[in-house]
């Protein structure tokens, strides 16, 4: 059970996609005008990476993977014994990008306005990285499905984090006076960087949970 | 030991009291010419009745109340009505257009040269016994009289004693808190008309049929306290306030006494209150018994370039100049900053000296350059202390940076309607920042499209 | 004049004012002559007790690093002032002696000029000037330069050198020492439990470590002052020391080998220097109190989790600005109720 | 190689028909005219047109059939093609370009007190009714220029008055309820000439508030009859038959009605001591040093660039700054032709 707290700790807030990873900072920086509509990039980004890594990894694994049995490799899903792992970047696009289409019907319909206020943003998910990170990084680990999943949804959970602080911030410098040449997005990347520098405060800590379960353990034993 | 609950914020600035409360009532000489503006009250102005070079004598109604909200004007003196005219745009009858009022707009106003006789020519009959006359004729006299709330906002009374059908007020409270610094007008009229005003609180009691009736005074005024409890009769009560600014304003006061508290948006009539100054009960008791209309008032002359600061009853009309003349004029003109009309926490500053006196003006206020802090651009530091002290727990340092921005959608929704202009948070902000004006800038658009939606739905209506 | 002047004075010339040079504004005309100035100036007096801790622990180093900072702090507002073509007014309200004093209460004592150059740099014109000025930096400035050197040089950043009582004893020179903190950290990494004896040296300082993490006991005078004096409000320091001693308490109670126990915590690090005097900055932290309540509980918890599982052995900084980074969603959430408010208006 | 082929048209023909069956179920009807107008408009949302923005301007042409020039922004053949599409005739309206009828700068009507406020009109006008002498003037504080979206009017720090540039203007009249004393009125663009007053004060009041007010002398009423109109000791110009010619500027003795000829109001020009040595702005306007101030005015009509209003809202942010800098240039060149006086600068031959 607490494996998957770590990866839930490590996907929000050790690596996280935007600020350690640097994963899909265009939305990131386009969307986060205003908290209200940065609120909805991150659902529908929640929504379509839990979904989009899910369906990758049952791909990934029934389809893809070459399975060993009895030392003969052989793929039983598909009875040609051929190692397809080379589909995987292509398929999971075609997962994802099937996903956002479906998410993009179901919001217009959902609430007009959010579908107004995302705009170009919403079909632009489909290239957006930390999608495609994600369902990558699970085959790249070897996730189960029901791990990968997590690890999505967690990934999604991190993203929505960083994309709303990031848009209150960014409310807060329209306020101010940054001189003229750092108006708009000039002073949104160094705040970015900032909170980048901020994050990295939490290396280590999924590595210090772990040592610390492990304790646990050896102490109830 | 103040027996009542403390509203949430409120600041103690400097009292600045002891200048002029020492100095007893002073009736003003009688002045050459006196300038009367023709709103002089919340509501439509007054209508002129009189015409060039025609002869009033004192008391006499010289403007009318078009209609319900709105107040009756009377000559302060007898003398000539020197120059009535139309205001070129508004067509108004006009005295002089050069007349300045206390907020710095052009006020269509008559103007009275004395002729020295002050004659009398009150048409208002006294009445002794007013338990057994009828409500309605008392409100009648009062209306006729002109009288307004003396406290400031100069509201005509005869339209707040007299409750919509559906609404009975149970308590009459009596605002002798005066938590405006500077200002003495109240506390002097307490200590030399005890009687007086007891009669008038009695008289509005009995108006309104109110059960209990509070009067609130600040623990700065024992003197005051006492000399009100010894004219004590049944029925009044007199409650000791502690000393905070903003103490008198309206809502606090109630909640202070009553523990009631006026929702947002309402008038003080939801809870079953009727808030009435000192100055309005005296001004009462005068038309009722004594029959004289309202055109006279106590202001207090004070601060500290002023060289005799005293309270006067200053007729009506007369303008600063002349008060200040009759309080000795000005230490030294050089070092003098700032002239108001009213106190320093509220009060408006004045660039002319001919703006006059007016049915609401309790002081005129004068500070020195080096008591003035000037208002500066410095960005808000965020420090939380506007937040503190604002007597409705409001948001000034939010609510400020939205007025820059000129965000007035998102001040309509952090409540800047229900500002009091107190100035609590400007005479606390380290930043020195001109809150109070960026929150009337946000009350005047916020008003501005209001009315722009009222029109739009006309249209459509 | 009019024809009888009874009650006025003899002809003893009475003066006017001249209208025209009337100053005209909106009401209040009186203000408590309070300015931001002089609150900056209260903040340095209360860090004077810190500065003479740092000098009697460290001797004269310190007083070249605390010289060092806020020339560097002070001149970098100048010329960035200069640049932007702004008046040079705002240099003077001592907020960037205070910057550069906390950013001296960051370093080692033997910490290199070029280190304090680049804080500086990193303090005033990174995380300040380029926001705006006073006022419109979300980030604790002194913060972020300490972490952006501690990510930078992570080698120079963690020397520490040793306390003049212990260069009295020893006669090692500038070894690293480490501090307890650090101590604490292997001692969890090993799996053994720390049993920490004099706490006393604890508060009074005579530990090794940078300027501001030593002596408790001058911090807490320094505080003490401010809150008195009604700078910064007590809730702040007292929520964020309080849910640290309650985390790391309860972790070394369940498990002790992972952390020392609660004291250790909050008299060892920057936790002391963080909560009176980082946690405090006016413009990073929310506006309300109720908002700083909730501000200081969010750093005390993330200050235990990076200290107790962190990599880094000391999670105060970090701690500060995550939590201004959601300062603004915090004043967004801590909204005070207006006086009268009632359901039928909307919020 | 076949199987790779094989797994992909699969997977897609499955997602295909999940995602065809939601959009069935889920159909939201727009109609793709009101897109398709929408295009067409300028899209600055500027509500010159009555309606909220361009999306609700597209809609109203659409359902209301609404005409479309009645976007005051887009020019003449964009109407046409939008009238075109859905159908209708187009009418062409008249371009109109806001007017800021006032020239009492500082050095004109003068401060009464000194003002310790916000720097904004609006709020100035809660204080003491602002402390400018004529109570009727432009406060010059910016509440104007800045609620206009093409920043098409530039504040004078110094004389605190606020200048409109017509060839940047494109007429949305949001400045209108901006300002606090309604000093801004729309004027046909090719009207020349305007009375920049606003005061109705009669002569003994107005000469002490502003030393360029309207007096209402009626010179100008009696020698242009049926174009300019006394109302309240104040003329007005009755922009339905605006007067053309040039002469009636000389009939006002107050010197205040300006000729427009494209030219922008400019303040008095402030005669620095041995002001403009060099020559660069007579170069600038292609002018002789010593030329007077109607050949100054005419070189500078021909030289300030027209700019046809469509074509500014295509342009992007670069091309509009450079627009408003080269008219800027101009305009600063004229003015330091007027500051400069030929007498304190020896003129050689051939420069």
């Amino acid at each position: 059970m607490e494996n998957y707290f770590v990866l839930l700790i490590g996907a929000v807030l050790v690596n996280n996609f935007v600020l350690a990873k640097f994963l899909g900072v265009c939305p990131f920086l386009g969307v986060s005008k205003n908290v209200k509509t940065a609120m909805g990039m991150s659902g529908a980004v929640i929504f379509v990476m839990t979904i989009g890594s899910a369906l990758a990894a049952v791909i990934h694994h029934y389809v893809l993977l070459p399975k060993e049995i009895g030392g003969v490799v052989v793929n039983p899903h598909v009875w040609v014994a051929i190692d397809l792992t080379y589909l995987r970047t292509i398929s999971f696009i075609l997962v994802i990008a099937s996903n956002v289409q479906l998410l993009e019907v179901v919001l217009q319909r959902l609430s007009q306005p959010l579908y107004q206020g995302l705009g170009i943003f919403l079909p632009l998910i489909t290239t957006n990285c930390a999608v495609l990170g994600a369902a990558v990084i699970n085959a790249q680990k070897e996730h189960s499905i029901i791990e990968s999943t997590w690890y999505g949804f967690a990934s999604g959970l991190g993203f929505a984090l960083a994309l709303i602080l990031f848009s209150s911030l960014r409310e807060r410098l329209d306020i101010g006076h940054p001189p003229k040449s750092f108006q708009g997005v000039p002073i949104a990347l160094i705040t970015a960087g900032i909170a980048a520098m901020i994050f990295m405060g939490f290396s280590g800590l999924d590595i210090g949970l772990k040592t610390f379960f492990n304790h646990i353990k050896q102490g109830l034993l | 030991m103040a027996d009542h609950l403390l509203f949430p914020g409120g600041v103690h600035p400097k009292d600045g009291k002891s200048i002029s409360f020492s100095m007893p009532i002073q009736s003003a000489p009688l002045l050459e010419e006196y300038t009367i503006p023709l709103s002089q009250h919340i509501g439509t102005p007054a209508q002129p009745i009189v015409k060039r070079g025609q002869r009033v004598l004192k008391g006499q109604k010289i403007a009318e109340a078009t209609d319900n909200i709105s107040a009756h004007i009377h000559a302060p003196t007898s003398g000539e009505i020197t120059s009535v005219s139309k205001h070129p745009i508004t067509g108004e009858m006009l005295a002089m257009t050069n007349c300045i009022g206390p907020a710095g707009h052009m006020v269509s106003s008559l103007v009275i040269t004395s002729d020295g006789e002050d004659k009398e020519g009150f048409t208002l009959m006294p009445i002794e016994e007013w338990q057994s006359i009828d409500k309605k004729i008392l409100l009648e006299r009062i209306k006729e009289a002109g009288i307004v709330g003396m406290g400031g906002a100069a509201f005509p009374t005869h339209v707040k004693l007299n409750p919509p059908q559906g609404k009975r007020p149970d308590t009459l409270i009596i605002n002798g808190a005066e938590c405006e610094p500077f200002l003495t007008a109240d506390h002097r009229l307490m200590l030399e008309e005890p009687e007086k005003i007891i009669e008038g609180i009695l008289m509005m009691k009995y108006i309104l049929g109110a059960k209990t009736v509070y009067i609130g005074i600040e623990r700065n005024k024992p003197d005051a306290i006492k000399t009100m409890k010894k004219h004590l009769r049944e029925g009044i009560e007199v409650r000791e306030l502690r000393v905070l600014y903003p103490q008198g304003s309206e809502k606090q006061l109630i909640y202070a006494l009553t523990k009631r508290k006026v929702r947002m948006g309402t008038l003080p009539m939801e809870v079953n209150c009727i808030v009435q100054n000192i100055g309005t009960a005296f001004a009462v008791f005068e038309a009722i018994v004594m029959g004289k209309p309202l055109f006279e008032r106590i202001t207090t002359i004070t601060g500290e370039p002023v060289v005799r600061p005293g309270n006067w009853r200053l007729r009506i009309g007369t303008s600063i100049g002349d008060a200040l003349k009759m309080a000795g004029g000005v230490k030294d003109p050089e070092k003098v900053g700032k002239i108001l009309i009213g106190g320093p926490m509220m009060g408006l500053a004045q660039f002319s000296l001919d703006t006059p006196i007016m049915k609401s003006g309790s002081g005129v206020t004068l500070l020195n350059k080096d008591e003035i802090v000037q208002y500066t651009s410095v960005p808000c530091i965020r420090c939380g202390r506007c937040v503190d002290v604002c007597p409705m727990n409001l948001m000034p340092s939010t609510m400020s940076i939205q007025a820059m921005k000129e965000r007035f959608d998102l001040l309509e929704e952090w409540h800047v309607m229900d500002c009091l202009e107190c100035g609590c948070c400007s005479y606390v902000c380290p930043s020195q920042r001109p809150l109070v004006q960026l929150f009337r800038l946000g009350k005047s658009h916020v008003l501005k499209k209001r009315q722009r939606e009222l029109e739009k739905l006309k249209a459509k209506g | 004049m009019s024809k009888e002047d009874k009650n006025i004075p003899d002809h003893k010339e009475i003066l006017l004012p001249d209208a025209s040079k009337l100053i005209v504004s909106s009401s209040p005309h009186l203000h408590d002559s309070g300015q931001v100035a002089k609150i900056m100036r209260e903040v340095a007096l209360a860090m004077l007790p810190l500065v003479v801790a740092a000098i009697w622990v460290f001797g004269l180093p310190a007083v070249r690093v605390l010289l060092l900072c806020t020339a560097f702090c002070l001149s970098f507002e100048l010329i960035s002032l200069k640049l932007l073509g702004k008046s040079l007014k705002p240099a003077t309200d001592f907020s960037a002696v205070i910057t550069g004093m906390l950013l001296a209460m960051n370093l080692d004592a033997n910490a290199p000029w070029w280190i304090c150059l680049i804080g500086s740099f990193i303090a005033i014109v990174v995380a300040k000037q380029l926001f705006g000025g006073l006022g419109y930096n979300p980030f604790n400035p002194a913060l972020v330069a300490r972490v952006g050197l501690l990510i930078g040089f992570p080698d120079i950043m963690t020397v520490w050198s040793p306390t003049t009582a212990a260069q009295k004893v020893s006669t090692i020179d500038a070894q690293s020492l480490a501090t307890p903190l650090e101590i604490a950290s292997q001692s969890t990494a090993a799996g053994k439990e720390l049993l920490w004896d004099n706490y006393f040296d604890l508060f009074t300082g005579n530990i090794s470590g940078c300027l501001g993490e030593t002596s408790a006991l001058a911090i807490l005078v320094g505080g003490g002052y401010l809150i008195l004096r009604r700078i910064i409000w007590w809730q702040i320091p007292f929520f964020y020391i309080l849910t640290v001693a309650i985390i790391t308490g309860l972790v070394n109670n369940f498990v002790p080998m992972a952390t020392p126990d609660a004291l250790f915590h909050i008299l060892t690090g920057g936790l002391m220097i963080g909560a009176f005097f980082m946690a405090t900055d006016m413009q990073t932290t929310p506006v309300t109190r109720k908002g700083g309540a909730i501000f200081a509980i969010g750093c005390g918890v993330i200050t235990s989790v990076i200290r107790i599982w962190g990599a880094y052995p000391e999670g105060v900084s970090f701690a500060i600005l995550f939590m201004n980074a959601f300062t603004p969603l915090i004043d967004k959430m801590t909204r005070v109720k207006p006086f009268g408010f009632w359901q039928g208006e909307s919020k | 190689m076949i199987e790779a082929v094989l797994f992909m048209a699969s997977t897609g023909m499955i997602l295909s028909t999940v995602i065809a069956l939601a959009n069935r179920f889920l159909a939201v009807e727009t109609d793709p005219r009101i897109e398709a107008v929408e295009e067409m408009l300028p899209g600055a949302n500027c509500g010159g047109c009555g309606y909220s923005g361009c999306p609700a301007f597209a809609k109203a042409i659409i359902e209301e059939s609404v005409e479309p020039g009645l976007c005051p922004v887009s020019s003449g053949d964009e109407a046409q093609r939008i009238a075109s599409y859905t159908g209708m005739e187009p009418v062409f309206s008249e371009p109109y370009v806001a007017l800021v009828k006032c020239c009492g700068d500082n050095t004109r009507s003068p401060e009464r007190a000194l003002y310790n406020g916000v720097n904004d009109c609006n709020a100035a006008i809660n204080v003491a009714g602002a402390t400018k002498s004529c109570q009727h003037g432009c406060l010059g504080l910016g509440s104007c220029s800045r609620a206009c979206p093409f920043n098409a009017i530039e504040i004078d720090e110094e004389l605190r008055i606020a200048i409109v540039h017509p060839n940047l203007c494109v007429g949305c009249g949001k400045c209108i309820e901006s300002c606090p004393r309604d000093m801004i009125t729309m004027v046909p663009k090719s009207a020349p000439i305007h009375i920049l007053c606003n005061s109705p004060e009669k002569a003994p009041i107005q000469r002490k508030l502003c030393t360029r007010g309207c007096i209402g002398c009626q010179r100008c009423a009696r020698q242009a009859p049926e174009s300019i109109k006394m109302v309240n000791f104040l003329a007005t110009i009755d922009y339905d038959n605006p007067p053309h010619d040039l002469s009636l500027v000389d009939t006002c003795p107050v010197d205040r009605i300006h000729t427009s000829l494209g030219i922008d109001y400019i303040p008095a020009p402030k005669k620095k001591k041995g002001a403009i040595k060099s020559l660069e702005c007579h170069k600038v306007l292609g002018v002789a040093p010593q030329a007077s101030e109607a050949e100054i005015n005419k070189a500078f009509a021909d030289k300030i660039v027209h700019y046809d209003i469509s074509l500014i809202i295509k342009m992007d942010e670069e091309e509009q700054k450079q627009a408003i800098m080269e008219s800027e240039k101009i305009s600063q060149a004229y003015k330091d032709c007027l500051a400069f006086d030929p007498s304190a600068h020896t003129v050689k031959e051939g420069q």
